[in-house]
């Protein structure tokens, strides 16, 4: 995946953080938008991405965790707790996907589940939501997300 | 109702148990399995199961902390289906082992022998995982059965839901780590985690639909939430087509098409409609685990079909005769929840606490790293974070039941809990008796080898005890009981000659004894010459 | 509170014990009795024998070997002694079989134990088998796997060894 | 109380009965198996049934020659061996070689029906395909007892007494060579103890192809009394031995003086695809390089 695609992806993940939250609806309506969320996440990375490489396997999952993340950004309850939850998923998923794949004698990269571990613990710092730091932990996201 | 579905239970256990007498005495080879295919039925049967235990928590513990409204009314029947289905789960990994009693193999304790698991193992992290699972949920459950007299058990129980979620998801990822870890290309997948808990989420809220109908108590929520997870499953389900090229058209059907009829009111309102589509769902999620697990037609042997009775007729004597016993005890349990309580943890106990689970888990490793540093480091975390729960899980609810129930009961409890576990210490450092295989052999006596053996240790073993070790005579043994011997110089040896010396040895003389049978003729001859040697030597 | 858990360690402890004993290997002796009064300890180095004079094979051979009953009469076809136990050891001798002493060995099938190169490594026979009064006293020796181990890794004065399972298991 | 004592009591009691009755049938059918003597032409019998129901052999690809192990790059042996594919017919004198060295047990009917056969070498496609002793084994990594331990000396070998039979090693076999003792064969009288120098595995283990281990250890033990390095002169493997064409090699991938060694020269040296990734200590000579 070249870092051209991986930055279109990351962009495509914002898409649709902002109004995953905004109006009311029912259990089965959210489950099922998030389930085509995650599809389209699924079928841009079955387009462009390289299905031989193993790191693809959950590479949509990446993104729709990413998209969560950022989508919490948007919450006035709670926002901490989910922000939390947001990247225990993502560290969830890169941790135990990685783990998997170093049985394939794939390269692990701590560094991003470092990061997410210690943005799981900052975001506990940041009670208020100013814009600024809202805009801060977007970028701390954005940036793990383009870079490792 | 609840009576009769337990007398089923206790009626489909009768060829339960006929299946597990069977499949304990003839082992492995009572179902369906070959060279090729080395997990059969039992492990298909372990991961519906332990993904069918998952519910109660996340219906419990999980909607407690998220504040969800509905999670009071059903909690009670969730967190006793969980107990039930970890109990059946667990069964069928150990019938499964070619050598059940060898199951302690698995635990990561240092044995006497100095031999440790293989922490790179994912089946390690399995049986830490699921023990620590059912461990924390025993201890939920009775936190929950006192809150309703103590009302100050309730931040216990805040607590444990708190320690529970993030291990009930760890559970179920590790179980799908058995099969991610592989060289099977149908089972690898870095996306196989969230599936997995997917896919137990779903089976386990079907589950819960059926055991509030038997209640005759309806939680609309629960068929929303099923509605949603199962459109997440069937997009994992295409993804994995996209991967693999696999789709499997009976599981589509009846984990998605089928609960898509839920939308219909008017199929909504029946109550038999709506237990259709939590059977449906059941089946289809069994189907998934099988068509993953075994991706070959093979034949079934009795013992398969027994697995279904052996694991409903558990999971219903376990979770209705736990629902007699607690009803009879308090008929409006699964009815009534405790008052509210606002009470929290000072922050001194919570961070003591939660600081010695660290120092605890911490230790394990610290102690055990150093003695296998070929297991990478990032396959400790597995293990290391339930032992964490562990200990937090453990002091927390010891700390809560100690601050309510009477002293005596409490240390007699626990002391018999103690009993146990130190028992069990003794028994994996003490180590138990040696296998001698099947057969242990009588030592022998030294017969003629074929082989000539060495000379210089030839003369060791067989003349030297006399002779001495450079021929010159064992004076502690010789002069003090024997009338004389013959001094081996070279010039006597020269006068006897190679071949009547080698009689001599084979046959023997006055004080010496024949060696035929003992020492073979070149041996003796080579003997003589090694004699020779030392006579020249000592000139 | 204090009570308590003094009494929970207690039974942990108590536990932990009884259920050491209980588990323990069984030290009970796998030799048959034989008719002939055998003393290591007359036999030792008062007398100037090593163990290799009776057990063939105790620092060459994988197996020590028991002695048969000529390699007793190697030396006792005379009168050895005038104490007054030699009639009936002498008619013990007489009336024993070719192979008086028989041992089951305690070694399981899977492991390999090689005699001659532990002594070639310069191990005594005492490090494992414990003194020969020790055997006249009927106890046999207590080899553990941990023993083993302990003395390949290093830890009971000798050069550590190697410690791989396929090095002893088969 | 909600569930009467009579209830209770008849449905208990159908339970022990039910587990009676099956009990006592269970005792009838084990002493109605045969206990039947084993010899070498019943040996011979099921090596040629095992060799007409060959499993399909992957395609071989070409590889380095082996070198030192990535877990023990200090070690002086690797021992592995070589099957040459230009002299190799097919003849299966391998297998039976290996069963009487190893006291491998035959199968019972049931078994040999569904192609269970014990046999640590296997023919497929006439290509002798045996365990390849992968330098990164996938089946050592999974065992979770440290069953499956890779020696220094490059054997993957198997501690029997420490296998609790989870299998998961078999299931990580890329090639399933690995076999599991579904029966109890001294048991049924299906074992023919050969060579006492080898312990017969009990049922409920995962056994395979230990490169003659036992004859590594005798031979190292022997070299040791005497005082001399052991780079495994003076062994070979039983299959070696028996190939009527000598199409089969043992000897020390980092021992120059290996006649294994020497033969890997100009040689094209293959292995399955499968196994390709995980490093094999045996592998196939064929044509040149």
């Amino acid at each position: 995946m070249t870092p051209l695609i991986n930055a279109l992806a990351c962009l495509l993940a914002l898409l649709p953080a902002s109004f995953l939250w905004t109006s009311p609806r029912s259990i089965a309506r959210y489950g099922i938008s998030q389930a085509l969320i995650l599809l389209c996440f699924m079928l841009f990375t079955f387009f462009t991405g390289d299905m031989e490489d193993p790191m693809m396997e959950f590479y949509p999952l990446k993104m729709w965790a990413f998209c969560l993340c950022v989508s919490t950004l948007t919450l006035t309850k709670k926002r901490t707790f989910f922000m939390t939850l947001a990247q225990g998923l993502w560290f969830w998923i890169v941790f135990f996907g990685s783990l998997s794949l170093a049985y394939r004698g794939e390269p692990v990269n701590n560094l991003s589940m470092i990061l997410l571990f210690f943005g799981m613990i900052g975001v506990q710092f940041f009670k208020q939501n100013p814009k600024e730091i809202s805009l801060g932990i977007l970028i701390y996201w954005v940036g793990i997300w383009m870079l490792f | 109702m609840v009576k009769k579905l337990f007398i089923v239970g206790l009626i489909l256990l009768i060829p339960g148990i006929w299946t597990l007498f069977q499949a304990l005495s003839i082992g492995p080879a009572s179902w369906a399995l070959d060279q090729s295919l080395f997990w059969g039925t039992p492990i298909v049967n372990f991961v519906f199961w332990i993904g069918l235990a998952h519910a109660g928590t996340f219906l419990s513990a999980i909607l407690l902390i998220l504040e969800v409204r509905f999670q009071k009314r059903i909690s009670l029947v969730a967190e006793l289906s969980t107990i039930a289905a970890i109990l059946v789960a667990s069964i069928f990994p150990l019938i499964h082992l070619g050598i059940v009693s060898r199951f302690y193999f698995l635990i990561p304790f240092f044995n006497e022998r100095n031999i440790f698991a293989n922490f790179s193992s994912p089946l390690i992290w399995d049986f830490v995982a699921i023990f620590v699972y059912l461990c924390i949920s025993i201890f939920y459950i009775v936190t929950h059965l006192l809150s309703l007299k103590h009302a100050s058990l309730l931040k216990t129980r805040k607590v444990l839901a708190w320690i529970l979620f993030p291990l009930v998801l760890w559970v179920h990822t590790i179980v799908s780590l058995d099969f991610a870890v592989t060289t099977n290309n149908l089972w690898q997948g870095a996306y196989f985690p969230i599936y997995f808990i997917l896919g137990a989420l779903f089976s386990g809220l079907a589950l819960v639909v059926f055991l509030l109908e038997v209640q005759k108590r309806r939680v609309r929520k629960i068929e929303e939430l099923l509605i949603a997870a199962s459109w997440l499953l069937f997009v994992f389900w295409i993804w994995e087509f996209f991967q693999k090229g696999v789709w499997h058209f009976e599981v589509v059907f009846f984990g998605f098409v089928i609960v898509q009829l839920l939308w219909i009111p008017v199929l909504r309102k029946q109550k038999a409609f709506r237990l259709f589509v939590s059977f449906s769902v059941l089946i289809s999620m069994w189907l998934e685990r099988y068509v993953l697990i075994i991706p070959l037609d093979i034949e079934w042997l009795p013992v398969d079909y027994g697995w279904f009775a052996l694991g409903i007729g558990l999971f219903l004597s376990v979770f209705f005769g736990l629902y007699l016993l607690i009803q009879k005890h308090n008929p409006l349990v699964f009815y009534v929840s405790a008052e509210e309580s606002n009470e929290k943890y000072s922050r001194k106990v919570l961070w003591g606490i939660l600081a010695g689970a660290v120092v605890f888990a911490l230790l394990y490793f610290a102690l055990n790293y150093p003695l296998d540093t070929s297991v990478p480091l990032m396959n400790w975390i597995p293990v290391l974070f339930p032992l964490f729960s562990l200990f937090a899980g453990l002091s927390f609810f010891a700390l809560g039941v100690y601050s309510v129930v009477p002293k005596k009961q409490f240390f007699l409890v626990s002391g018999l809990l103690v009993l146990i576990l130190g028992g069990a210490f003794g028994a994996f450092y003490a180590g138990g008796d040696t296998n001698l295989g099947v057969e242990s052999k009588i030592i022998s006596v030294e017969r003629v080898s074929k082989n000539n053996r060495p000379v210089k240790d030839l003369w060791a073993s067989r003349c030297a005890s006399c002779h001495g070790l450079k021929g010159e005579g064992n004076r502690k043994f010789i002069y003090e009981f024997y009338p004389e011997i013959q001094d081996l110089t070279l010039e006597r040896l020269n006068s006897q000659g190679e071949d009547s010396l080698t009689q001599v040895v084979l046959k023997g003389r006055a004080f010496m004894n024949p060696f035929e049978g003992r020492v073979s003729e070149p041996e003796a001859r080579a003997l003589i010459r090694y004699m020779y040697q030392l006579a020249e030597e000592k000139e | 509170m204090k009570k308590g858990i003094f009494f929970l360690l207690f039974v942990f402890m108590l536990a932990l014990i009884f259920a050491d004993i209980f588990f323990s290997p069984s030290l009970a002796s796998n030799t048959k009795k034989t008719s002939i009064p055998f003393l290591h300890a007359l036999h030792g180095d008062s007398i100037g024998l090593s163990c290799e004079a009776c057990h063939s094979g105790a620092y060459t051979n994988r197996e020590a070997f028991m002695p048969s009953k000529s390699d007793c009469m190697d030396c006792h076809r005379l009168p050895l002694t005038e104490s007054e136990g030699i009639a009936s050891l002498d008619s013990a001798l007489k009336n024993a079989s070719e192979h008086p002493f028989q041992t089951k060995n305690r070694l399981p099938a899977h492991v390999v134990f090689h005699h001659g190169v532990h002594a070639k490594a310069n191990v005594s026979c005492e490090e494992c088998h414990s003194n020969e009064l020790a055997w006249d006293r009927g106890t046999p020796p207590l080899l553990l796997m941990n023993e083993c181990l302990a003395c390949h890794q290093g830890k009971r004065g000798f050069e550590a060894s190697a410690t791989d399972c396929a090095s002893c298991h088969r | 109380m909600l569930i009467s004592k009579r209830t209770f009591i008849k449905s208990f009691g159908a339970l022990l009965g039910g587990l009676l009755l099956f009990g006592c049938r269970k005792q009838g059918e084990k002493s109605l198996s045969r206990v039947r003597p084993v010899s070498i032409p019943d040996i011979k019998k099921q090596i040629k049934e095992a060799m007409k129901n060959q499993k399909p052999l992957d395609s071989l690809v070409a590889i380095p020659v082996p070198s030192s192990l990535k877990a023990f790059p200090n070690a002086t042996n690797r021992f592995g061996m070589a099957i040459d594919l230009d002299l190799c017919d097919g003849c299966g004198e391998c297998v039976l070689a290996c069963n009487l060295e190893n006291n491998i047990p035959l199968v019972n009917e049931y078994q040999a029906s569904k192609n269970n056969y014990m046999h640590w070498i296997e023919l497929r496609d006439q290509i002798p395909v045996t365990c390849f002793h992968c330098g990164d084994a996938p089946c050592e990594k999974v065992c979770p007892t440290g069953a499956a331990v890779h020696s220094p000396d490059g054997v993957s070998a198997m501690v029997y007494a420490r296998c609790a039979g989870t299998r998961f090693c078999g299931v990580n076999c890329p090639i399933k060579i690995r076999k599991f003792n579904y029966v109890d064969a001294l048991d049924e009288g299906l074992q023919f103890i050969s060579n006492p120098e080898v312990p017969v595995r009990e049922q409920g283990v995962i056994e395979k192809c230990s490169l003659c281990l036992h004859r590594i250890q005798n031979a190292r033990l022997k070299a040791k009394t005497i005082g001399k390095e052991f780079l495994g002169e003076n062994v070979t493997t039983a299959c070696a031995e028996a190939c009527p064409k000598g199409a089969i090699l043992f000897g020390n991938w980092l021992d120059p003086n290996s006649l294994l060694y020497k033969k890997a020269r100009g040689r094209g040296v293959y292995t399955l695809s499968s196994i390709a990734p995980f490093d094999p200590s045996v592998v196939y000579f064929k044509g040149v390089r």
